[in-house]
């Protein structure tokens, strides 16, 4: 571990930014697979967003001027990769109001949150505690618990949503009361409700009554402020592709202090200090959770789509973003037939719908043909459907590049489709 | 016709709207429900014989968007009167064509009556788990797999 | 898990290869970094390899033209997104002589390792058992097998190396001969001694006493024919990054009765077939295994790879890169005071040593400054080298781009550096 | 002066080929042995103090790269006469600087005497831990943390 790790700053407080709002029209300019396919709506971001030229830039570039492995070489090449790496780890950290030494390189959220589970989660858990999930997490905020619950006998507790898809945190002081909570697992943005969650409010509750909290902002930080310590999180997850970065790569923040008493989970090159054949000690942080080649250039690339993220403001993301979500939920809602997923007094740039009559994969195979891309299935939230009676949904997901007429198209095409299947 | 027309012909809307054989099926033990990963769809199957140890009825509770009902419904059909070995070899040719494999998979659906329908399948990858489930239920109902929780 | 998965044939038998020998100075050109710096020796592609130009494209057009998540979209470009990463995996499946269900993408080497021992490893070990290492493992091949240890109480057995850097078969019976050992992990091809071990004969002898085989093929599948089958693996290892692939990208092979057996590793979408909220249910082979978005260009930018070393052919690769670094072997042993590290009767292509009087650090500032890039420090293996008597060493590793003329210009250079540091 | 001639000046050079306060210590236990994991350089390190308290001497036994002899070598002369509090504060901001942090690290080394010469250690990053070592050997000499297994 040779080179010094940037010290990632805390956020600077936001200045209202005067600058024009984004004009999405001209924002799809930037995305080589949009630009070339004019007629062609990407409705499904939330799944994974496509690329602006600005990213798929710095991935090439680094492969054409810096290929190296990191860490380990002393060659100007070699020390160019490291840079490269570690400046990118710091300009995550500053994304996230956080420090360099506190983010961890991963795959992606699942990867981050099987991380916590089977570090601190298998050296902190047993019989007698508890975890506390809401009813509304995406399967890799669910099924990563049920795993370890299974091997170390603690126990799974849900925090239920109502019917506008609401957590209902009146629950919290029963679900607390016994005190064997031990962490509390919370999905930011919901990627079939929308919700935005007051992970605030959750979390300054859970610490008081000495709980930790994990959040998964897979689906907030693409498109909104998001500051690991207003936010009160003990342990953060998100994912590279759907923030406008290269898949293969995500980020763990966790606080310093946790990360320092947790056990390292995979073992390898470069998480170690000294091996010998019967024992090993292990690295620094963050590199103790990081054996192995990582994968540089995706962390590049993800740097490159959090500066391009920076540079577009991301209250002015966010606001074009509510702006045109509002838009959409009324357009969907004027659809006859079509019932919303949620209500949420705040949404997130997404809006999951049942077609009366047609199944949720019709409708996607439908509006597919016409060239508007939306998600058909559980959106692996499988939990979330069954509470709200079904077994999918359609979803149609948004970002900085969609139009008020891709909306449009949406609407007109979902009455069309409806009366075909009927 | 494209192959969106293609994969919703006419016959498949009709079986969709009116499945041959649907029924409730409260009977069917949990662990026997067929579940499509993708979508959560859901399909439960059972297989009622005659004196003669053939197939006399099929009856399926189906969840699922056309595709996957409209193939429980012609399933109904087509192995009616099959004893299980001929059924399950059929059930067997059809996920090989349902998946483009085989030496003709449009000319073996074609030659199977209704089931040409499902030709347009193979265009969708992404669909044919959801033309296949019935007939991997059927496989299952007819050879249940020693107790396991793989997918089928 | 929507498209059917391609089979992979067993290689198609190897034909001589009647082309003309491979011209390292016309593949040069083939890789844009090393095209644009035609005075640049990169000699460490041991540690990562540089990238040709058709796997640059490859990735690009991936995020140009296909970029959509996979698995559950229905629409075209979720389709194709889906086609080209499942083609991928028939590609890698293909290329090892083995089945498309039987290759689980992962990070890399170090990874698929881990996979190994947390899934398999944990389900099946434990007091009483023991697993049987090599000496000269890589820290990927060791490190997990520690904590694993550590955790279950299982034994850790070594089969040493003698002074040329062979391993001592001859003790393997003994090593065997209390019946415990259930696993055998051995490095195919040493990073640090270049031994090509005999798996082959080592899986026969583990299979005949009931134990399995986990290959770290990490050094060899870049440069010869590695056949899962005809080496008798049970478990095989690689990363895309030495093997001219993109970064974050990987493989474990595993044969397919093994896979079904294990349990999963890490939680989360895909990798499920049904959940609750209090349990869930796995999918088929390999998505088990596959836990959350996949690095999906990683996986297409592999596969581009892996064709153009087929393009190239591997056994004209084999034969171009055993000329090469019998030569260099040759050049580096006539330089005074340079002592290589291992004489193996067969060696991949790459060589380190030990310079007298002058730290390997300092041996590699010095050529890096000539241009030449070549890794020093422990590579990793920590107990290859201390069972040498040396905390580090030196390292170059060749590639089918390396010239002879680079060759010279290293051994010229290493005779100025030791007048420099003594 | 190129990077690489400022990085081995010849006083380092020098040091490396003659350290001052080199000595065999085979008292100083595993635990407390400083490993560089880049390369598994090793380092240990012995300090003994005069009957006022100060620093006395130095002693080291440096298995590395020239950097890092050379600054373990360097180092000896430092501290000397210091009393602890005096070194660690030192050592601390020697470190800082080899990092290139600080208003002007180059200014602070080349205001100590022989540390001068570590001022070309900041443009090549991969070095800094080198040139650290024996830096941060001292500090948990002085103020040994408690029981912990983390990199130095
Ligand atoms: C023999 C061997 N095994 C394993 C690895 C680890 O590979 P990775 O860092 O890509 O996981 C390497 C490379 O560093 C290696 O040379
Ligand atoms: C809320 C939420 N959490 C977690 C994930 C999993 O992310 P990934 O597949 O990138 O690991 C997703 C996306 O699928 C998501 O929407």
């Amino acid at each position: 571990m040779s080179a010094p790790i940037p010290r990632g700053a805390p956020e600077t407080p936001s200045r209202p930014d005067d600058r024009p709002p984004l004009d999405p029209a001209v924002l799809r300019g930037e995305f080589p697979l949009l630009a070339a396919n004019p007629d062609f709506a990407y409705l499904d971001s939330a799944a994974t967003t496509q690329k602006p030229g600005a990213v798929l830039d710095a991935l090439d570039r680094f492969y054409r001027e810096s290929n190296a492995n990191v860490h380990r070489g002393l060659y100007p090449l070699a020390e160019k990769a490291t840079a490269a790496y570690e400046g990118a780890r710091g300009e995550v950290a500053r994304f996230l109001g956080a420090l360099a030494r506190e983010v961890v390189w991963t795959r992606g959220t699942t990867e981050s949150i099987n991380l916590v589970a089977q570090s601190w989660g298998r050296a902190s858990l047993g019989p007698g505690d508890a975890v506390l999930l809401t009813g509304m997490e995406h399967h890799a905020g669910l099924v990563p618990w049920q795993i370890l619950a299974a091997e170390r006998g603690f126990e799974l507790r849900f925090l239920p949503f109502d019917a506008r898809g609401e957590l209902e945190l009146e629950r919290l002081e029963a679900l607390f009361e016994d005190g064997r909570v031990r962490l509390v697992g919370v999905v930011h943005g919901s990627n079939v409700l929308g919700t935005i969650n007051p992970v605030e409010r959750i979390a300054a509750f859970a610490h008081e009554r000495g709980a930790l909290v994990l959040v998964d902002a897979a689906q907030t930080v693409p498109h909104r402020r998001v500051d690991v310590r207003s936010l009160g999180a003990d342990f953060l997850a998100f994912s590279g592709h759907k923030a406008y970065g290269p898949t293969g790569i995500g980020v763990l923040w966790a606080r310093e202090a946790l990360l320092e008493t947790m056990p390292p989970w995979q073992g390898g090159g470069d998480m170690i200090l000294s091996v010998r054949l019967e024992k090993s000690t292990w690295n620094e942080l963050p590199y103790k959770f990081e054996a192995g080649t990582p994968d540089i250039a995706g962390a590049v690339g993800l740097a490159a789509a959090l500066r391009w993220l920076d540079s577009l403001g991301r209250d002015r993301i966010a606001e074009a973003e509510r702006s045109l979500t509002a838009y959409a939920v009324g357009r969907l809602a004027a659809v006859e037939g079509l019932r919303l997923l949620g209500e949420p007094d705040e949404r997130g740039p997404l809006a999951a719908f049942d077609l009366e009559g047609v199944h949720p994969h019709d409708v996607a195979q439908f509006l597919g043909k016409e060239g508007l891309a939306v998600r058909s299935g559980h959106h692996c939230a499988q939990p979330v459907h069954r509470e709200l009676g079904l077994a999918a949904s359609a979803r149609a997901s948004f970002a900085v590049h969609t139009t008020r007429d891709e909306i449009d198209r949406l609407a007109e095409a979902l009455v069309r489709c409806r009366r075909y299947f009927s | 016709m494209s192959d969106f027309d293609e994969l919703y012909q006419e016959i498949i809307l009709d079986h969709y709207r009116r499945p041959r054989g649907a029924a409730r099926l409260d009977e069917v033990p949990e662990g026997e429900i067929h579940e499509n990963p993708t979508c959560g769809d859901s399909l439960k199957l059972k297989v009622e014989f005659g004196p003669d140890g053939r197939i006399a009825r099929v009856l399926h509770e189906s969840r699922g968007c056309a595709i996957s009902v409209a193939s429980a419904s012609m399933l109904t059909g087509a192995v009616a009167g099959l004893v299980p070995a001929e059924a399950l070899s059929l059930a067997g040719e059809v996920e090989a064509a349902l998946r483009g494999e085989g030496d003709d998979p449009r000319g073996f659906l074609e030659g199977n009556g209704e089931l040409a329908a499902l030709a347009g399948v193979a265009a969708f990858p992404a669909r044919v788990k959801c033309a296949s489930l019935a007939w991997r239920a059927l496989e299952s109902a007819l050879a249940p797999p020693p107790g396991t929780d793989r997918g089928s």
